[in-house]
């Protein structure tokens, strides 16, 4: 953790003078001692553990996430507002909680479908047209949140997160 | 039934760096604008977001009434504290050239503390205001 | 060129704050003013840019952050008329 | 002992004589004797300075520097040496009657009363003794304050009323008419010092004089010129110690003493003569002497009657001032000192029934000269002095007015004044002559418990007050007749002043 | 044309009159501390908008100066908005504590309550 | 010729983010109720945000100015889709239920066992 | 040398130990604290006056920057006395806090209590001291912040509202007074007072400026609590606890009409303010009715802090008619009545403390008796009643002597009637709570002695003392004033 903060600072800072860095220090520290009082500092909080699958993962949604937005901006524009809103209740295959909030962010950041409730290993979303509900209810996305969370899970640690 | 799961992960990122971003304000103050007033609110609302989230009376156990309001008192002693030291350097009250051989590294030093003395209020004061009203009910 | 990407972006603003004056529901407007917000962060960005302000950059990280929590405030304050509830539940 | 210090001792004399009784207040003999003692070295103090003043001094003090170019200053002149000596001198005795009146009806809070009046008369010294306008109001206000809990004594209803219209009527003229007339004349002459001659006369216009002067007297509520004398038959309410201190020690004389003062050293008499300002005051006086005189004929109370009496009898002084000549102001000087000691007398005498007899109205007293044969004599002679009969003092200042008031040619007043001298017989001989010549009226039941005859029966009938009731009322009885013999010292004293 | 120039003014007047509005004819007290925030919000864009300063020559007492760094404005303004900050967390923390002890916000049934007991 | 190649491309994806952005402040009015909005309102933040940093970024180049950019939408991209959530939430338990054009509930189709066959 | 410090330190000391008292915490520490701070603050205060008596204004750079360009601290013979009588009340005041707060407070907010305080009096003596206009309105907010925080402790709910309702005209009176500094700094360039009033000379006919003027004396009057904008006022002295109401009373208002003084005299200048344009008529006017309206309300109201506060808005009445003169008597006159209706409210308001202490009410039906079981506290309320009243030997009495003689000086007769016959209206209102005191039997089983604690007595009996010496030795203070009242009308400090 107070590395990727430390790191974080380096990165805003852009003076790196002696002073400043052992401010930077100090501050990494503080920063440390308090997220560890609040207790944020678990495999939620700091899911360093995904690092690996992760960016092929953000590829793999940036690309969705402009197919969705040309779509919507599609059916925005089009004069006959082509939408057929329509709610659809999935399943969450992911294993822990961390999976499933990503999951559910990630269904929330393609336009065209929100998540409205995610709780008991369902989530429900509203989707603008009832095809575009359809489309993610084949559960690419499902998948490949599963295969992220899993594959933390086994770099970590053989134990599975709270369930 | 679980907790707001979505609520509670993020924020669970975000707090850390947010606290961060503060500091980094905090102690870049003098190069940027702002200084210790937007450090001490970013500061704050760390502690906000965190309040929201996970209820106010955890948060008050992360930061405890007694600890803000020393903090309110530290950052505003800081503030006004220097100034007096530089009555007792020979220069005017809040005349920061005096703290250092160098009158231009004395006015840097000066700013520097004080700054720390604002941004340690106003982020205890915030605090201390949303807990006041958080929690009261409407 | 940023004063076209500007102008788009104060266009934006302008459909938000109609959307929050129109409503109809209270809903409407959180949803209305949060993407005034996010539009606000990218204008600032922008006006940075434009005036070679790098600095600006920070006001508008700072402004991120302070329109989400204020977005959960508000809404919280609304569904439970209170700040201070511990953790809320999903329905 | 200078001069300057025995001015300052005349002042703070009877204040430390007052912290000494509010101390000794739980030892009632010891209070007293502080009380008598205070009484007799303030006398004592006061007439040092007699001596030099009627030589011609003119001995000076300095108390405090109030403000800039107007200290709290005094400067002792023949009319208020005669004051003083009059107000210590009658301290003596009041005191002395206190101790009988207030025992005798058993009063509550007496040390309240007696540090009350040690403190009325220390502000009457600053009166008397006043160097400049600022320090005559200083004191006078405070005499206003201090007697104000004397006035309210019993506490009851009645008396909060009369307080109020006593402090209501007295602080507002003062405050509201005399301050404003204080600071004119400060902005007129850019003095207050008092000087003989008058520090105004030559610096204002006939008009203007007038209003001034209609401002000082009517400022000056008490001397209790119609129609503002109110507060002082409600103040009967009060112990009769307390008539007495207001009737002839202290307060009204304060009163006609600043009138006459201002007259003198403010205005100057030539100046009011040669303006003729003053003659709106004649008349005002003359006609509330004759009034008063008339409603003094209708109170049947005692007090009341000599209440009416007093408003009336200082008339007489303020019309003295108010004519403008020298016979007149020595006339208004002289009845400052002859009414004190007839008036005090017939109170000590009304306090002396009422101790002994309980006994207020005057219809009640039929036949009692025979129960209180030496009180009634004594009131017999202030009575006479009132009224300005020989062989009383009460003739001097009588006759020095009818003189002023021929001098100044104002014929009307010599009328005026004779008249009232009529009056003056209707309203006060009755009740002797009802005392000694009618049987009393009701079988004498009323036994009074607290005047158990102290062990002096020389007859049966007789029921005398107590002796300290009954000493001093003699004392003054006497002071009367012997006033008449040694007017010719208050004369000189007074030519000092206005030289006929 | 003039009034034209003076645009800035009447945004000031505008916001002043309405914040001045809310707080005398509102009675809801939050109302009241909204009106008051708009009210203080006008000072604040009049600072904003007081770009030039028209006598801001150098200092008349001191001949001869050269440096000028008289306060800014947004100095000037910052401060005032700290202060109104401030004023506006006091005055809704009354408004909460008045809320608890008399359970209602509104001035009438305030006033109601008055002077008795 | 770089710089040019840059500007060019700086130009389109700042025009192609402000094109999303308005689209989705459209869309924020058309849309015809709150659900919907929140997909315009998704709109902005992902994808005209996104092109609108990428731009500016191309501009900068690698500097501290690019990195506090995807700093900031780095930002965005984590608090958006999270407000969203807070918001549909909110919406969903208040009892609002989503409409279809026409004005009627829109349906409910439960796919918790699996994607559709038909 | 410290002592050229002294200026600064005197804001500087009660403002850091403010927040020293929070960390305290312990009301018994955080009391004396600030009550070593406030002595030091009245230690300092009479320093300086001295000094500035002697050697003339003083002048201190805060943070080495010289005037105009940076903040200046500039003390002369009227502020180096309001100071002083500010924190003289502020000292005073302090040594009558433990027993009072421990009652009205409770010792678990006690810290509360001591921290306003001291960010209160700092704020003033700020207010007091600061050359610059700007500088003034930061700290007429830090006392003005603190007060409503200390208004808002008293026992009763409604000094919750009181306190609201103090808040909202509060800022009000201070956005106008921000926006008149704005103007003024727009067309000069400048905050500092002394270089305003240079350029300010040649811009008469500046709209602007006129315009700044209305707003300054507008926002000025509303802290002032000049009639009609006194509505905060009442509700405010009444529900307020007692060492409050004593210091607010005694200084607030003061320090207010202190900063009107400044504007109108040195900043705009005499001949601006009253020649050019015609602020005296209405000044002396709205003056009157104050005097008039506030002190026959006074008369009816049941609850005598009530009384004293409406008292206090006839009594500001005085002041503002001074300076509507325009004369160095009228000046004189407002100056002096600053300071010694600072302390005759000071003195009646901390009797309301002893009061309350024991009888929990100040409610006038409740006095019956007072003098047989408080007999001192009584007897003080009688001595700041006739200071009130403008008895001799009392400051009320110099105070009074010189409005009459300024108004006499100006020919205006009805003027100086109309102030004799109001301060006769304090004589029925004076008198109505003494007659109830020692004329009413107190009630039944309550005939017993229970005088308050000499912590109480000792500092109510100070200023009543103060009232009588500075009503004998007015020289003293009527010179002080006169001097100021001639540095104003002279122009330059
Ligand atoms: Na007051
Ligand atoms: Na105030």
């Amino acid at each position: 953790m107070g590395g990727v903060l430390a790191l974080a600072w380096l990165l805003l800072s852009g003076h790196y003078t002696p002073l400043i860095l052992s401010f930077g220090l100090i501050s990494v520290i503080a920063v440390v001692a308090i997220a560890l009082r609040m207790d944020v500092l678990d495999h939620e909080g700091l899911p360093i553990h995904l690092t690996w699958y992760f960016p092929g993962y953000w590829v793999w949604l940036a690309v969705e996430i402009v197919k969705a937005n040309i779509d919507v901006a599609r059916r925005v524009w089009s004069p006959s507002l082509p939408i057929s809103p329509t709610l659809f209740l999935l399943k969450t295959s992911q294993p822990g909680e961390l999976g499933q909030v990503i999951y559910a962010n990630s269904i929330t950041l393609t336009p065209g479908t929100v998540s409205v409730s995610l709780a008991d290993g369902h989530v429900l979303v509203h989707a603008i047209a009832r095809e575009v509900g359809e489309s993610l209810a084949e559960g690419e996305m499902d998948r490949r949140v599963a295969r992220l969370e899993a594959s933390g899970v086994n770099a970590r640690s053989p134990v599975p997160p709270e369930a | 039934m679980t907790h707001h799961l979505v609520l509670r992960v993020i924020a669970k990122l975000l707090i850390p760096f947010i606290m961060l971003f503060g500091l980094y304000v905090q102690f870049h103050g003098d190069f940027g604008p702002g200084g210790g007033f937007q450090a001490g609110v970013i500061f704050a609302s760390a502690f906000i977001l965190y309040a929201l989230v996970f209820g106010v009376d955890v948060a008050r156990k992360v930061a405890p009434d007694w600890a803000v309001r020393t903090c309110i008192a530290l950052g505003a002693l800081i503030y006004g504290g220097t100034g007096l030291v530089s009555i007792f350097r020979g220069g005017n009250y809040l005349d920061y050239s005096v703290l250092s051989a160098d009158p231009v590294a004395g006015q840097h030093l000066g700013i520097l503390v004080i700054e720390v003395g604002v941004g340690v209020t106003v982020a205890s004061v915030m605090m201390a205001i949303f807990f006041g009203f958080a929690g009261r009910g409407r | 060129m940023f004063i076209a990407a500007a102008a788009a972006i104060l266009i934006t603003m302008l459909l938000a704050l109609l959307r929050a004056f129109i409503g109809p529901t209270l809903y409407d407007r959180i949803l209305a003013v949060n993407t005034f917000g996010t539009k606000t962060v990218l204008m600032i960005a922008v006006l940075g840019f434009l005036m070679g302000r790098p600095d600006f950059l920070d006001i508008a990280l700072l402004y991120a952050l302070i329109n989400f929590i204020g977005t959960i405030a508000v809404l919280k304050f609304f569904r439970y008329g209170d700040l201070g509830r511990a953790g809320e539940r999903d329905s | 002992m200078s001069p300057a210090e025995a001015i300052i001792a005349a002042v703070l004399v009877p204040l430390a004589g007052a912290v000494l009784i509010a101390i000794s207040g739980r030892w009632p003999n010891l209070r007293e004797t502080v009380t008598l003692v205070t009484a007799v070295i303030l006398f004592a103090v006061v007439l040092s300075l007699a001596p030099a003043v009627a030589d011609g001094a003119r001995p000076t003090a300095i108390l405090i520097q109030t403000l800039p170019g107007v200290p709290l200053a005094f400067e002792v002149e023949p009319l208020g040496m005669l004051f003083a000596l009059i107000a210590s001198g009658l301290w003596i005795v009041t005191s002395v009657y206190s101790i009988g009146y207030m025992r005798g009806n058993d009063e509550h809070n007496q040390t309240r009363f007696y540090v009350c009046f040690a403190i009325a008369l220390s502000s009457t010294m600053g009166v008397a003794f006043a160097g400049n306008l600022l320090t005559l109001f200083v004191f006078y206000e405070v005499l206003t304050l201090s007697t104000y809990p004397l006035v309210t004594h019993h506490g009851d209803e009645e008396s909060v009323k009369a307080g109020r219209t006593y402090l209501g009527i007295l602080i507002s003229t003062s405050i509201g008419l005399q301050l404003v007339a204080i600071l004119w004349t400060w902005l007129i002459a850019g003095t207050l010092d008092f000087r003989l001659g008058g520090i105004l006369s030559g610096r204002a216009d006939g008009t203007m004089t007038a209003i001034l002067l209609a401002l000082y007297a009517y400022g000056t509520g008490k001397a209790a010129l119609m129609p503002i004398h109110r507060w002082l038959p409600a103040a009967m309410v009060a112990p009769t110690p307390v008539s007495a201190l207001l009737h002839a020690v202290a307060v009204v004389k304060a009163g006609v003493f600043c009138v006459v003062k201002v007259v003198i050293y403010v205005f100057g008499i030539e100046f009011l003569s040669l303006t003729g300002a003053s003659e709106w005051l004649m008349y005002v006086a003359a006609a509330t002497l004759l009034i008063a005189s008339l409603v003094a004929m209708t109170k049947d109370n005692l007090k009341a009657r000599l209440a009416y009496s007093t408003v009336s009898q200082l008339s007489y002084v303020v019309l003295g001032a108010a004519l403008a000549t020298s016979w007149g102001v020595i006339g208004s000087g002289m009845h400052i000192a002859m009414h004190a000691l007839g008036k005090i007398t017939l109170f000590f005498c009304a306090g002396a029934i009422y101790t002994a007899l309980h006994k207020t109205e005057i219809s009640d007293m039929d036949g009692i000269g025979r129960q209180m044969p030496v009180t009634l004599t004594a009131f017999l002679i202030g009575a006479l002095s009132i009224i300005g009969l020989p062989p009383m003092g009460g003739m001097w200042s009588k006759w020095y007015l009818i003189l002023g008031a021929v001098e100044a040619h104002q014929l009307v007043f010599v009328g005026a004044l004779l008249i009232s001298s009529l009056l003056n017989v209707a309203y006060l001989l009755p009740l002797v002559a009802r005392a000694f010549f009618l049987p009393p009226r009701a079988p004498v039941t009323q036994s009074v418990g607290a005047v158990a005859a102290p062990g002096k029966g020389l007859a049966d009938g007789i029921r005398e007050a107590p002796l300290f009731c009954l000493v001093p009322l003699c004392m003054t009885a006497l002071g009367c007749v012997a006033l008449f013999f040694y007017a010719d010292r208050v004369y000189a004293l007074l030519t000092q002043i206005a030289a006929p | 044309m003039e009034l034209l120039g003076l645009y800035n003014y009447w945004i000031v007047f505008f916001l002043m009159m309405c914040g001045f509005y809310i707080v005398i004819a509102r009675g809801n007290l939050v109302k009241k501390i909204v009106g008051l925030n708009i009210f203080q919000a006008s000072v604040f864009v009049f600072y904003i908008s007081m770009g030039k300063v028209s006598g801001g020559t150098a200092p008349i007492i001191i001949e001869g100066a050269t440096a000028y760094s008289n306060p800014l404005p947004h100095v000037l303004i910052l401060t005032a908005i700290v202060v109104g900050v401030a004023t506006t967390a006091l005055g809704l923390s009354l408004v909460v504590r008045i809320n608890e002890a008399y359970g209602t916000v509104e001035e009438e049934e305030l006033g109601e309550m008055g002077e008795d007991a | 010729m770089t710089a040019m190649l840059l500007d060019t491309v700086s130009w389109l994806l700042i025009s192609g983010g402000a094109f999303f952005v308005v689209t989705g402040g459209v869309g924020l009015l058309r849309l015809p109720d709150v659900y919907a909005r929140m997909h315009a309102a998704g709109m902005t933040d992902t994808l005209g945000a996104g092109l609108f940093i990428a731009g500016m970024a191309v501009q900068a180049g690698f500097s501290l100015v690019t990195v506090k950019l995807l700093l900031i939408l780095l930002v965005i991209l984590f608090t958006s889709p999270t407000a969203t959530y807070a918001l549909a939430n909110a919406v969903w338990s208040g009892g609002v239920q989503p409409k279809r054009l026409d004005g009627t509930a829109c349906e409910t189709i439960d796919r918790s066992d699996g994607p559709s066959t038909s | 040398m410290l002592a050229l410090h002294f200026p600064a330190l005197q804001v500087v000391l009660p403002l850091l130990m403010a927040p020293v008292c929070v960390l305290l915490r312990n009301a018994r520490l955080a009391w004396l604290a600030a009550l070593a701070i406030s002595w030091a603050t009245f230690g300092l205060a009479a320093f300086v006056l001295a000094e500035v008596l002697i050697g003339g204004p003083i002048s201190y750079a805060l943070g080495g920057w010289a005037p105009p360009w940076g903040i200046e601290f500039r003390v002369d013979s009227l502020n180096g006395f309001v100071l002083f009588i500010v924190a003289g009340i502020g000292a005073t005041v302090m040594l009558f806090a433990p027993h009072s707060v421990e009652r009205e407070i409770g010792n678990d907010r006690a810290y509360l209590f001591y921290t306003a305080f001291l960010l209160c009096l700092a704020g003033l003596l700020g207010v007091t001291i600061t050359g610059d206009a700007f500088n003034l309105f930061v700290f007429l907010e830090i006392s003005s912040l603190s007060s409503y925080v200390l208004i808002s402790l008293g026992q009763d709910r409604r000094a919750l509202y009181a306190a609201y309702q103090y808040l909202i005209l509060g800022t009000v009176g201070a956005t106008l007074y921000l926006i008149g500094v704005g103007l003024l700094y727009q067309a000069t360039g400048t905050l500092n007072m002394v270089d305003l009033a240079h350029r300010l000379g040649a811009l008469h006919d500046v709209r602007g400026v006129r315009v700044a003027f209305a707003f300054l004396s507008v926002g000025l009057s509303l802290k002032l609590a000049l009639f009609p904008l006194h509505l905060w006022l009442p509700n405010a002295y009444t529900y307020a606890p007692s060492p409050v109401t004593a210091f607010l009373a005694a200084t607030a208002t003061k320090v207010a009409v202190y900063a009107l003084l400044r504007f109108l005299f040195t900043v705009f200048g005499a001949e601006f303010s009253f020649t050019i344009l015609p602020m005296g008529p209405p000044m002396a006017v709205l003056a009157v009715l104050a005097m008039f309206t506030a002190s026959i309300v006074a008369i009816f109201q049941e609850n005598v802090k009530r009384m004293l506060a409406y008292s206090s808005i006839a009594q500001i009445g005085y002041m503002v008619l001074g300076i509507s003169l325009v004369t160095v008597d009228g000046l004189t006159a407002s100056i002096l009545h600053v300071f010694n209706h600072a302390l005759m409210k000071g003195a009646l308001f901390l009797a309301m403390g002893c009061v309350y202490y024991r009888i929990s009410s100040v409610h006038i039906d409740d006095f019956a008796g007072l003098a047989k079981r408080m007999p001192w506290t009584a007897a003080a309320f009688v001595g700041g009643g006739l200071s009130l009243i403008g008895v001799p030997l009392t400051a009320g009495f110099i105070s009074k002597w010189y409005l009459v003689l300024a108004a006499l000086e100006r020919n205006m007769w009805p003027v100086a009637a109309l102030i004799v016959i109001s301060s006769l209206l304090a004589v029925i209102y004076v008198w109505r709570v003494v007659e109830q005191a020692y004329f009413r039997p107190p009630p039944a089983g309550k005939d017993v002695r229970e005088e308050a604690p000499l912590g109480l007595l000792i500092p109510t009996w100070i200023l009543v003392a103060a009232n009588v010496y500075f009503g004998v030795h007015a020289g003293l203070t009527a010179r002080v004033a006169g001097q100021a009242a001639q540095t104003l009308l002279g122009g330059a400090p």
